[in-house]
């Protein structure tokens, strides 16, 4: 695919979507109140940030990085495996998060009685 | 030898002339009062009779070593006072140890007797006494200050702070010290005032009310001692101002006019005077005395 | 007001970052020619296959070159379930025995399950086996092994997982894949050195030397990990969640 | 082995064995206190010598030990006192807990100052500085409970004066990369003063808090009032005479060693400041400390404040005599210290007995105590005398030296205000001798007997040096004219018994004491002789009130309110107390911090909503803040 | 086998997987193994050490990839004076904690395998080369940190381990949008490599990529707006926990703030940033501790605040500075810890923590008691302790550099410090008894050993802190000495 005169367009749209999903995400965590949105608001930024990643691996005209055997000898354009990599580790690393987040809540609302935020405050200053 | 002999005689010769004298000015007194207040008044002499009344009395009752030791205090502050000022100001037997002291020396042995006094007053446990006592000790550190304004400018108009040379300063230079800084003898002459406790800074004896305060509880031949002290007291300061502000005395004649002109003012003073009470007197003394005082410093400095 | 702050400050961090974006056109070849290799990207592509015998690059990547993030990715997910448990802890009273939220399913929904159960655990298991040679991996493979074990976990409420089985697979997988990095640090001088097995013939299944058997391991341990996470999250007691 | 290091060892040694051996017996622990310091002193002063310098290096800094004629006056203070004061304490601190602990700072703190004195460069002298601090710290709040206020106090204004000096400590390091203080001297001899202020005055603040200097005083009252007697007579005599020591190096050394002719002012916020300045705002603040000590001392109920608040008054002579700097004001304000250091231990040590044996000091609830306890009057008695100044004894010839030493040298003012705190002072001098040992007589105390002998002999050995430097104080003029040959006044002349000023003027001591021995014992033969038939003790109670015997119940005590005419009369100068000033301080500074930590709302969302303000900030001034 | 760095990590990940196993045989060995685990780990600190004086860098490749292919690991002087600092912070716990009967009545093996993790992790942050590899190491650090931080139940530990994990997650978007970044424009996650390339990214996005990472890293560094988690999670904690926090992960945050610094990006101004945010973060936190109530939160505060005055240190960016950061870092670990440990037994049964509870319990826990003051003295710097040496360092540092306002508002700070922590020890020692006999809980004779070695090295340190600069200098010139980094890492590419 060549973009042509859109490069500038279209780079801005894709990043700029995966940016959106990002603020998104980081807007749940700021404004709502209840525990499991917030948790969801960190999981939506971080899918904007796994969308990124790939974004940023891409590259025009290029296929998967896996040389089976119909790609093997050929001079084939692959797209960068390195982001492909980190975004696997990413996304791991944001389930464990994001599991503990959740069992988090589950000790929260089992000891204060309530899921906003607002509420648990019983350390401050 | 024969030096420490003439010493020895000149200094008990000179003990003997200030009790004389300041019995008889004590003595004086009472007349000169008396007959402001239109009264006859006891002889000028009565008092020395009452000395020694009081020394031939028997003493009954001691309350403690300090009660003991109080008269001695006073008579020792009052001759060491007197052995350290030039009496005459070139008298053979009057100067005795004057070279070997100075004026802060004088002002620092001056409260020796006072404060033994005082001691004296406290052990007997007498609260009179005691209050007596603090008033004293207040009213003092009330006149203290423009006297020591007035002597520190003395010392730094002669830049010297003994005594026998500031007599000889002035002297030789015809100029007493009255008129050569009168405001630092104002200021001293104030503080003189509450030195000699006549009204109306006569509080601290304040005989209608504390029955004689410091000394209420001495009696016989403490009083006599005490009496006796502070006669030569008297008759030192007398001296020490003689000396300071009227250039010295050649002679004892010159010397008893001086010192009896000197020690009538404040007693004239007190006869129109109401008395005041401690606090009014302390700040009696800071007020115009203290800033008679730094002019007069301010004076010898320029 | 928050809202309107917020969403202004998140504007601003968009616009910061757009901004930054701009210096990288999208899809643009950045990886340079083969004699100049502009990133370490370029590189594996250039020299996988040789190096590594190994078809699937980011499988080469992921296990090998980048093989210290692998076992870490491991740990964290090790440290999830172990938080997991730690935070979710609950001393047992006598007698009391572990619970789960969902309630009791319907026939279809079991019947469905037990059907297609062993097909999902097939399907999960050919995914981390061929992570060398096809898209997918351990941690795909073994994600979906993982959907196999709650589609059970949802449809029966009494399913029974062998808690020490788990810690078994668990444990073994994490040790195979620390005592393969230790045994390469031995034998090669390097941790997870990829020596000391033939590297075999590009594209077969015995291939790759260490990275397929890593891979396997990951898989297990993955499917292992997820799978207790979803049980110690669907095992709490309903009683405790007032309404 | 060096003398410094085994002094200190034996100090620092003696301390943790002290420390341990208290679980054995109470009294071991003191004994081996008294033994440590007895025995540093006598091998100190076997081995003294003053060209001696030890050097070593220690954490990449170069460290030099050894004794000046200044640092050798102060051991005198230091180790004698020390000695006395330990084996004061082994009868005093009998019957309290805690031996162990007690003794363990105290020897640490005798060793810390020895420490201090063998310091040659700034680091190893801030070192022993912090370990006296937090030592004598633990000392203060050893009396427990009340007394946590007192030492959080004495811990704030230490550290504010230990930590402006570690400040300017380390700028001067930064100028002249080395921390040996003659270095320092050579250094600011040779450039001068310019640019060099802040460091001085900041050194004056850290001796300042010490030497309880107005407006650093406040911590002074309470925390010597408050601390063991037996270790108050070492915190007042010698602990204070550490910041005399760094002062008289401060205000001698460094600012009268430099270029005179050089008066460059620093601009700015420095503006008109110089070497001069300085030391006129040294003399004028230690002239009201030495007023306001004394007046808040003759306002004190409690025996013990009041004479904390005199040493604070005490102290304000020193420092202005010193600050003066003529060779007379100098020799005076390092007399006035020594023998600060003599008569106010033996005061506290007097103060220490009556509180162990009448159980309190609170000159309101006691009196009458001079029968009982004759021995501890004496000693307070000629302590008095000689804290008043009143010759024969030696107070007299410390005030001399620095009356003197102002008028000769023109600060006539200066002199004025000294006096009169010094007349004032009688007023309290008084007020501690009747409140404790005269008036009269109470039921509480009539069990009360005299302090055991161990107490009785350090009080009356100190007492009696009072008197012997009051007839012959060339005593001490020796070491004091060669300490000052040290701090650049070079031939002091001095004789032994007689003093004599700039204008030639003189005090023949001994003439002065003869004179009044003689006649006070003339008197005292004659009165004795003639009274001592005849008389018999009565007790206080048999007075004559307007001829009346009291009766039993009357009460004929008068300790409250004492000096009230006074106060009244110099009621403004009470009005703004320094204290009142720092509480407002410390108060709005509390609404503050208090205000401050709410930015910790507890909520986690707030928390992350920094994180992204602060992400924008940065991103916004990002060409601001990484240009 | 040779002794090499990836032991730090292999070592213990290979324990955490065997302690499940080995539970089932004995409970006991769950609480055996990591002990040993860390004290193989200091013996290869140890030899590590030794030959890092004698023979310079060690940089360790894995997986036989050179460099930037692969991912290395980097023991300098000053990554492995932290990493060894970690290991021995971490046996002195361990040795604290075993058999601690609050942490015996909870689910024990999962304590100390996520104790042991947290340790590795923050070894792993400082050994690790690869910036990647760096933030994994960073999520098994955060990871652990929450479950720990919520290991109680009875207390509010689920609330401060929410907040954390709050701000933790917040950390890795940054951190990983600076990756991507980072990657994007120079192809490389090495870090040496991104040292040496750096320059090719245009500055307005190498600033940027720099805002990023440091704001990510700086939650975990404490840094003051991003550090609202600290306190609840370190008064929320275990006491060893706590101990662990301020002595080992916040060292990690800080070890890469400075390596962002030092090595990877060179920013101007970003100096001067850190002394800033380092005055800002201390100010706040010390200000915060003056009022505290709650004991492990004064602590928290006044960590916090000490991290401030490390980031000071290292914004002065002298040799002289940099050994001053490390002192403070070194003091910090072992004081910080000291305290933490201590003050974990005198708040023992209450619940809330608070100050005044401590009233006279110097009667009942003597021993206890004197560490902690031993601890609060060190750590207000007042010498003949450890704590002094640092603080000195440091105004020397700044007077060097003619910072007279820094002198002086470390000093005020120094003030503030002094009095609340008097205010504790006045309340310790001076103050009735309030507490029964029975109701103090003894340590027992492990954690008083552990405790007594760390005053014992407070002593040692303060008395003769030659035993340790040496160590600093040579950490020093290897933070400073970029090139040498570069050039040890990427030996094989450059060859």
């Amino acid at each position: 695919m060549d973009f042509g005169q859109y490069q500038n367009i279209v780079t801005i749209s894709v990043y700029g979507s995966a940016i959106a999903l990002i603020l998104i995400g980081l807007y749940a965590v700021l404004i709502k109140k209840n525990l499991i949105k917030i948790v969801i608001g960190l999981s939506l930024a971080d899918a904007g940030i796994h969308l990124l990643f790939v974004a940023i691996g891409y590259l025009k005209g290029g296929t998967a990085p896996i040389f089976s055997p119909s790609v093997v000898g050929e001079n084939v354009t692959m797209v960068d495996p390195v982001p492909q990599a980190l975004v696997l580790t990413a996304i791991v690393i944001g389930f464990a998060v994001t599991a503990v987040a959740l069992s988090l809540v589950i000790r929260l609302y089992k000891h204060h009685n309530t899921a906003r935020i607002d509420q648990i405050k019983s350390l401050k200053w | 030898m024969e030096d420490i002999i003439y010493k020895i005689l000149g200094a008990i010769l000179t003990i003997i002339t200030a009790f004389v004298v300041g019995i008889t000015y004590g003595g004086l007194t009472r007349k000169v009062i008396a007959r402001v207040q239109n009264r006859v008044g006891p002889k000028f002499y009565q008092n020395f009779f009452d000395v020694l009344k009081l020394l031939s009395k028997r003493t009954a009752i001691n309350h403690g070593v300090m009660q003991h030791f109080a008269p001695m205090f006073i008579f020792t502050s009052a001759v060491t006072v007197l052995m350290f000022i030039p009496i005459l100001h070139d008298g053979l037997f009057f100067s005795n140890f004057s070279f070997h002291g100075d004026l802060i020396f004088l002002l620092y042995i001056m409260p020796f007797g006072p404060l033994g006094m005082a001691l004296g007053a406290g052990q007997t446990g007498n609260p009179n006494s005691a209050i007596g006592v603090t008033r004293g000790l207040s009213q003092m550190v009330g006149f203290e200050i423009p006297f020591v304004l007035s002597l520190v400018a003395l010392m730094v108009q002669f830049e010297t702070t003994s005594v026998t040379e500031i007599v000889n300063i002035q002297v030789e230079s015809g100029v007493w010290m009255i008129f050569s800084n009168p405001f630092a003898f104002l200021a001293a002459l104030f503080a003189m005032f509450g030195m000699f406790r006549y009204a109306p800074f006569d509080i601290v004896g304040a005989p209608a009310e504390l029955a004689s305060g410091p000394a209420s509880e001495f009696g016989g031949k403490y009083l006599a001692i005490m009496m006796s002290s502070s006669s030569i007291f008297t008759f030192a300061k007398l001296v020490l101002y003689v000396n300071l502000f009227f250039g010295g005395a050649e002679n004892l004649v010159e010397l008893l006019i001086k010192t009896f002109i000197l020690y009538m003012v404040p007693v004239v003073y007190g006869l129109v005077s109401p008395r005041y009470r401690t606090e009014q007197s302390i700040t009696y003394f800071w007020k115009w005395p203290l800033a008679l005082g730094v002019i007069g410093m301010i004076w010898a400095i320029i | 007001m928050k809202n309107i702050i917020v969403i202004a400050l998140l504007l601003v961090v968009g616009f910061y970052l757009v901004d930054s974006f701009n210096y990288i056109k999208f899809g643009d070849n950045r990886l340079g020619a083969p004699s100049d290799e502009k990133t370490v990207g370029a590189y594996y592509l250039n020299n996988t296959v040789e190096k590594t015998g190994v078809a699937n690059v980011i499988t080469a990547i992921i296990v090998n070159y980048r093989g210290f993030d692998t076992l870490g990715e491991v740990t964290v997910l090790f440290l999830a379930t172990t938080g997991l448990g730690s935070i979710l802890y609950r001393r047992r009273k006598e007698g009391e025995h572990e619970e789960r939220v969902t309630k009791e399913s319907s026939y279809l929904l079991q019947t469905g399950s037990k059907i297609l159960f062993p097909f999902v655990i097939l399907l999960g298991i050919y995914v981390f086996i061929h992570g060398h040679l096809t898209p997918g991996g351990g941690f795909q493979g073994g994600a979906i092994v993982a959907t196999g074990f709650l589609l059970m976990l949802i449809a029966y409420k009494n399913f029974k997982l062998g808690h020490n089985q788990l810690t078994w697979v668990e444990s073994l997988a994490g040790i195979t894949f620390v005592s393969i990095g230790m045994w390469g640090l031995i034998t090669g001088g390097t941790f997870l050195e990829n020596s000391f097995i033939p590297k075999g013939t590009l594209n077969s299944l015995f291939s790759g030397g260490i990275i397929p058997i890593i891979y396997i391991a990951v898989g297990f341990k993955v499917a292992a990990e997820l799978t207790g996470v979803l049980d110690i999250l669907l095992s709490i007691k309903p009683s405790k969640i007032k309404k | 082995m060096n003398t410094y290091f085994v002094v200190l060892l034996i100090l620092f040694g003696g301390a943790i064995i002290s420390f341990a051996i208290n679980k054995v017996s109470y009294l071991l622990s003191g004994i081996v206190a008294f033994i440590a310091t007895a025995s540093a002193t006598v091998f100190f002063y076997l081995n003294v010598d003053t060209d001696n310098f030890v050097q070593f290096s220690l954490a990449g800094f170069d460290f030099q030990w050894g004794l000046n004629s200044l640092s050798l006056l102060f051991t005198y203070i230091v180790l004698g006192l020390g000695t006395l004061a330990t084996l004061y304490s082994i009868q005093y601190m009998r019957f309290k807990n805690n031996l162990g602990y007690f003794y363990f700072n105290f020897l640490l703190g005798i060793g810390s100052m020895m420490g201090i004195l063998f310091s040659q460069d700034f680091i190893s002298f801030f070192i022993f500085w912090e370990i006296m601090t937090w030592s004598s710290y633990l000392i203060v709040v050893y009396n427990g409970n009340k007394t946590h206020k007192i030492g959080i106090k004495y811990m704030i204004f230490s550290g504010i004066g230990a930590y402006a000096m570690l400040m300017s400590i380390v700028m001067i390091y930064a100028d002249v990369k080395s921390f040996l203080i003659a270095d320092y001297i050579d250094y600011i001899s040779q450039v001068g003063l310019s640019g060099h202020y802040l460091q001085i005055i900041l050194l004056i603040v850290g001796f300042g808090v010490k030497s309880a200097l107005m407006p650093l005083h406040v911590w002074a009252p309470k925390a010597y009032a408050n601390s063991p007697m037996g270790y108050t007579s070492l915190f007042s005599g010698a602990l204070s005479k550490m910041g005399v020591y760094g002062l008289s190096i401060v205000l001698l050394s460094l600012l009268t060693n430099f270029n005179t002719g050089e008066n460059v002012s620093l601009g700015g916020l420095f503006e008109g400041i110089n070497a001069e300045f300085i030391r006129i705002i040294v003399q004028w603040l230690g002239a009201i400390t030495a007023v306001m000590g004394t007046l808040y001392a003759l306002k004190q109920n409690d025996a013990k404040k009041l004479l904390a608040y005199s040493s604070i008054a005490q102290l304000g002579y020193i420092i202005t005599g010193l600050a003066i700097g003529t060779e007379l004001a100098v020799m005076g304000a390092l007399f006035l210290a020594v023998l600060h250091a003599i008569f106010k231990g033996a005061l506290f040590m007097a103060m220490g007995a009556v509180e162990r044996q009448a159980g309190t000091t609170d000159m309101t609830k006691i009196s009458g105590l001079v029968r009982k306890m004759p021995f501890t009057f004496i000693v307070t008695l000629m302590s008095i005398i000689a804290l008043a100044g009143i010759p024969p004894l030696g107070g007299f010839v410390g005030k001399w030296l620095l009356y003197e030493g102002m008028i000769t040298s023109g600060h006539y003012f200066l002199v004025v205000l000294i006096f009169f705190s010094s007349t004032a002072a009688f007023l309290y001098c008084y007020r501690i001798l009747f409140g404790i040992f005269l008036g009269q007589e109470e039921k509480e105390t009539i069990n009360v007997r005299e302090a055991p002998i161990s107490m009785l002999i350090p009080m009356l050995l100190l007492a009696i040096l009072t008197m012997v430097f009051g007839t012959y104080p060339g005593l001490l003029f020796e070491p004091i004219a060669n300490a000052m040959s040290y701090i650049g006044y070079n031939d002091v002349v001095w004789e032994m018994s007689t003093i004599s000023n700039v204008w030639g003027d003189k005090v023949s001591l001994d003439y002065v004491s003869l004179t009044i021995f003689t006649v006070f014992i003339v008197a005292m033969i004659f009165l004795t002789i003639k009274n001592y038939k005849g008389t018999r003790y009565v007790t206080t109670k048999d007075i004559s009130t307007s001829g009346e015997m009291p009766t039993e119940n009357e009460n004929l005590t008068f300790q409250l309110n004492f000096f009230q005419p006074f106060e009244r009369a110099v009621a403004p100068l009470y009005k703004r107390s320094m204290d009142k000033i720092y509480n407002t301080i410390g108060e709005s500074l509390d609404a503050l911090f208090n205000f401050v930590r709410t930015i910790y709302t507890g909520n986690g969302q707030t928390y992350a909503l920094y994180v992204i303000v602060f992400l924008v900030i940065m991103l916004i001034f990002k060409d601001s803040i990484f240009n | 086998m040779v002794i090499s760095p990836v032991h730090y990590i292999a070592v213990p990940l290979l324990a955490a997987f065997v302690i499940p196993l080995f539970a089932k045989l004995n409970r006991e060995f769950v609480r055996i193994i990591p002990g040993i685990v860390l004290l193989y780990l200091s013996y290869v600190s140890i030899v590590l050490m030794n030959q890092v004086s004698s023979t310079g860098t060690i940089s360790e490749v894995l997986a036989g990839w050179a460099p930037p292919f692969g991912i290395n690991l980097v023991f300098s002087a000053f990554s492995g004076f932290l990493a060894s600092l970690m290991t021995f912070m971490g046996l002195v716990i361990w040795i604290y904690s075993y058999r601690f009967k609050k942490i015996d009545d909870e689910p024990a093996l999962k304590f100390y395998v996520l104790f042991l993790m947290l340790i590795t992790g923050a070894i792993g942050i400082v050994l690790t080369g690869d910036i990647f590899n760096l933030f994994v190491f960073l999520e098994i650090v955060g990871i652990s940190a929450y479950s720990l931080t919520s290991f109680y139940r009875n207390r509010d530990g689920a609330e401060a381990g929410f907040k954390y994990l709050l701000l933790g997650a917040f950390a890795s978007t940054l951190i990983l949008l600076g990756i991507i970044l980072l990657y994007s424009s120079i192809g490389t996650l090495n870090m040496a490599d991104i040292a040496q390339k750096s320059h090719l990214i245009p500055t307005s996005l190498k600033v940027s990529i720099f805002i990023l990472f440091v704001v990510g890293f700086g939650i975990e560094a404490e840094m003051f707006p991003l550090n609202g988690w600290a306190p609840d999670a370190y008064s929320q904690a275990p006491g060893p926990v706590g101990a662990a926090f301020s002595g080992i992960a916040v060292k990690a945050g800080m070890y890469v703030i400075i390596r962002l610094i030092y090595t990877l990006f060179d920013i101007e101004g970003s100096f001067q940033f850190l002394i800033v945010m380092g005055l800002i973060t201390t100010i706040i936190a010390e200000v915060s501790a003056m009022k505290q109530t709650n004991l492990k939160r004064m602590l928290a505060y006044s960590s916090i605040g000490q991290m401030g005055i490390v980031m000071v240190a290292f914004g002065i960016g002298t040799r002289e500075a940099i050994i001053a950061g490390l002192f403070l870092m070194l003091n910090h670990a072992i004081i910080k810890g000291l305290l933490f440990l201590s003050s974990s037994y005198l708040v023992y049964n209450d619940d809330n923590k608070l100050i005044s509870s401590l009233s006279g319990l110097g009667k009942r826990l003597p021993l206890v008691s004197f560490l902690f003051a031993l601890g609060a003295f060190a750590i207000v710097g007042l010498p003949p302790f450890s704590g002094f040496w640092s603080r000195l360092y440091l105004l020397l540092a700044a007077a060097d550099k003619e910072l007279i306002y820094l002198i002086a508002i470390i000093l005020i700070i120094a003030v503030i410090e002094i009095v609340y922590y008097f205010r504790v020890i006045n309340k310790l020692y001076f103050k009735d008894i309030k507490v029964k006999s029975d109701d103090v809980q003894k340590p027992s004779i492990n954690a008083v050993i552990s405790m007594s070695i760390l005053g014992i090295l407070i002593i040692a340190i303060g008395i003769y802190p030659d035993l340790v600069t040496s160590y600093l200098g040579n950490a020093a010139d290897a933070l400073l000495d970029k090139a040498g980094y570069i050039e040890n890492v990427l030996v094989d590419i450059n060859n």
